[in-house]
């Protein structure tokens, strides 16, 4: 509780706090400075104005003081107290700078297409291309299948046992882990997504939503998809030569 | 007082108006109609209605009298329909059970009877008067909360959003399963007006064709046959090309005859003569034109 | 610098430190650790993953016991250091408000339908939407729930091993970071809820209703009312035979 008072004294120089420390009335109230001065700069969107805290600190509380105490409390931590001409900021310590720098790279929103492509395939799996493509009524580019392979979230599940034997997907472990749901039958319904709000009442009478079946099987008309298949359809370049 | 002890949650409701302000109103205006609308609408249903009533007794809920209650309840269900306000289903099925309880709570238990004792549904009854009670109080609670953004706050100016390792993309299941109604549902909905789109189908054509032929006894060429049905320019495509298509078969089967002078122009149109299988020769000119 | 150090032996219980002081090696590399966790959760709006700070601090110390004797260091400081489940976070003290409030940032509005349901949902859970409606006694109109689950408060738990397989519904982290609760136990008046049996579905045996003495005589003027009467009156439709 005393972390602001108790350095008081070693604060940014001896001669400094001396001087200063005769203006301060009470040391309760100056810890209450510092408290204020510390949430207003950390809350803050940019640096904060030196002025714009004074304002807001008890009255008879030199503003000066307070910063200079709390940027040396903050000194030795891994968020350091820095000031920028006249205005003051919280930044991470220059040597941690490793650790903060998100090593994997920006996290991405899903695009709206991906989301769409993901959701059929999780409710109609297994489902091929022009399926998916039929759904949505729109071509669904290469890349919108790409985004969700790499992310982990869609794989190949097998083969339609149909002319031109299409790939068909499914969805994926992580994909049940990142969104929280134990099973694929766990994905709400027709009456539950109407009953969310998410469905609204105008839809036709013979409006239908799958229920997804397990991610183990494959459907009856599927085929497993085999080492040479993937070879084929590109996807294996491990085992080829290309890669090199 | 009506519902002195009741604390309406105004804190964050702004769009719900104090239930008790509504009541006393009603109390005030006497038997002012739209008043009393407006205040069977400000209850959120039957248990909502019985809860306030609940709440006049003044006592602890688990000791309120059940059957006083119910007649209040019933009393003013009464008063609602004298003066002919139209009350919901579930507030007329409440008053059909609350009489129900009455009655079990009045008669002696009947020795052959295995259904729930008056006591039982009263308690019942109570439970579900507490229990809701107890919610909306937690809600207060909840709501009067210090709030992230209101009374505490996160870091302004942050600087990296941690993730788990595994996915580079970001989406919650709530993005996922709101892209996918709104794709189905939008379908559904354009599925139905493609299915509407004006095209004209051979046997449309053939139809209106069929229906008009009482009227060319003399050549008529085609675009002005169909002039009535050409309304809508984007029609006119689908009109044509159907109803050539299907003059030709019309005309094979020497129900027309066909003619037409030249590349691009007019096409004529006149009823055939049965006695004349195989029609004209200008059904193969127009054909290579074509 | 040695304030990560300092209130070492008052951190989160005097016995918890001494257990865990053993295994910590070195204190240089504690205090290392304690920068590097103060960075990550520093540098995050929301809250992160103590997995996620685990994963980064040098091998052999405890997340926990670092986590714990920061969040006592900075107990009495501007800035808090918060648990949300599992994740930890900065926050502003609560009772700097009044000066650190800004105008724009409005927090989001519910209706008080909302927040009932918000209510019956954090306490209830997991709940079928029935279950809600059940202890409502109105139907939930389609926009509450989507509000709810759109702020991210509310989101699909699973589903309910009964006939149906209804759909329920649980609140999330952010629900628990926006109302400033560690955890779900923390809600408030939830041990007493339970107590009194208003957490279950079912009735408590003890749930009993003393009915006033009075009511139930009889005038010297009336006769009791028979079953016939009712039926008669068209009040006894239960035991009727018209409902088939």
């Amino acid at each position: 509780m005393s972390e602001v008072d108790g350095p008081q004294d070693d604060a940014a120089g001896g001669a400094d706090a001396a001087s200063e420390a005769a203006t301060v009335v009470d040391p309760r109230r100056l810890h209450e400075a510092a408290r204020i001065a510390e949430a207003l700069v950390f809350a803050s969107a940019g640096p904060v104005p030196e002025a714009y805290i004074a304002d807001r600190l008890p009255a008879g509380v030199d503003v000066g003081h307070v910063m200079r105490q709390l940027k040396a409390l903050y000194a030795g931590r891994g968020v350091n107290l820095v000031q920028v001409a006249d205005h003051w900021a919280f930044r991470t310590a220059p040597d941690l700078s490793f650790v903060v720098r998100s090593d994997e790279g920006e996290v991405r929103k899903l695009s709206r297409a991906a989301l769409e492509v993901l959701s059929i395939i999780a409710y109609h799996q297994p489902v091929t291309r022009a399926e998916i493509e039929d759904i949505r009524g729109v071509q669904t580019s290469k890349g919108t299948l790409d985004v969700l392979l790499e992310a982990g979230w869609v794989r190949f599940r097998g083969r339609r046992r149909t002319p031109g034997r299409p790939v068909t997907f499914g969805t994926t472990k992580d994909f049940l882990d990142h969104f929280g749901l134990e099973e694929l039958r766990d994905l709400p319904g027709l009456e539950e997504l109407k009953g969310a709000g998410l469905l609204s009442g105008r839809i036709p009478s013979n409006f239908q939503i799958p229920l997804p079946i397990g991610e183990e099987e494959l459907a009856d008309d599927e085929d497993p998809i085999t080492q040479m298949d993937l070879e084929e359809l590109g996807l294996l370049t491990p085992g080829g030569k290309e890669d090199e | 007082m009506y519902g002195s002890r009741f604390k309406p949650q105004k804190t964050d409701a702004s769009d719900a108006a104090p239930m008790e302000e509504l009541w006393q109103d009603d109390r005030d205006r006497g038997l002012h109609e739209e008043g009393l609308v407006v205040d069977i609408a400000g209850f959120e249903g039957p248990l909502d209605l019985l809860l306030h009533l609940a709440r006049t007794q003044k006592v602890d809920l688990s000791r309120i009298s059940v059957l006083a209650l119910v007649e209040q309840y019933l009393a003013f269900i009464e008063r609602a329909r004298q003066i002919r306000i139209e009350l919901a289903a579930d507030y007329l099925v409440m008053a059909a059970w609350l009489a129900y309880l009455k009655s079990r709570l009045l008669i002696p238990r009947q020795p052959k009877d295995d259904g729930p004792t008056g006591e039982e549904m009263a308690a019942t009854l109570a439970f579900r008067l507490k229990r809701l009670e107890a919610m909306r109080d937690a809600a207060t609670r909840l709501v009067n909360r210090n709030r992230l953004g209101r009374d505490f706050f996160a870091r302004g100016a942050p600087e990296h959003i941690p993730t788990h390792r595994r996915s580079a993309f970001d989406a919650s299941l709530y993005d996922l399963l709101s892209a996918y109604a709104s794709l189905r549902q939008r379908h559904a909905i354009t599925q139905v007006t493609i299915e509407k789109r004006t095209v004209w189908s051979l046997a449309d054509a053939r139809e209106i064709l069929h229906r008009l032929m009482g009227e060319v006894e003399e050549w008529t060429a085609l675009d002005h046959f169909l002039l009535r049905y050409l309304t809508e320019p984007s029609e006119r495509r689908t009109a044509m090309a159907s109803a050539f298509a299907a003059t030709l078969e019309m005309v094979r089967e020497g129900q027309l005859e066909i003619r037409q002078e030249g590349v691009f122009q007019p096409i004529y149109l006149r009823r055939g003569a049965p006695a004349r299988p195989g029609g004209q020769r200008e059904e193969q000119g127009v054909d290579d034109h074509v």
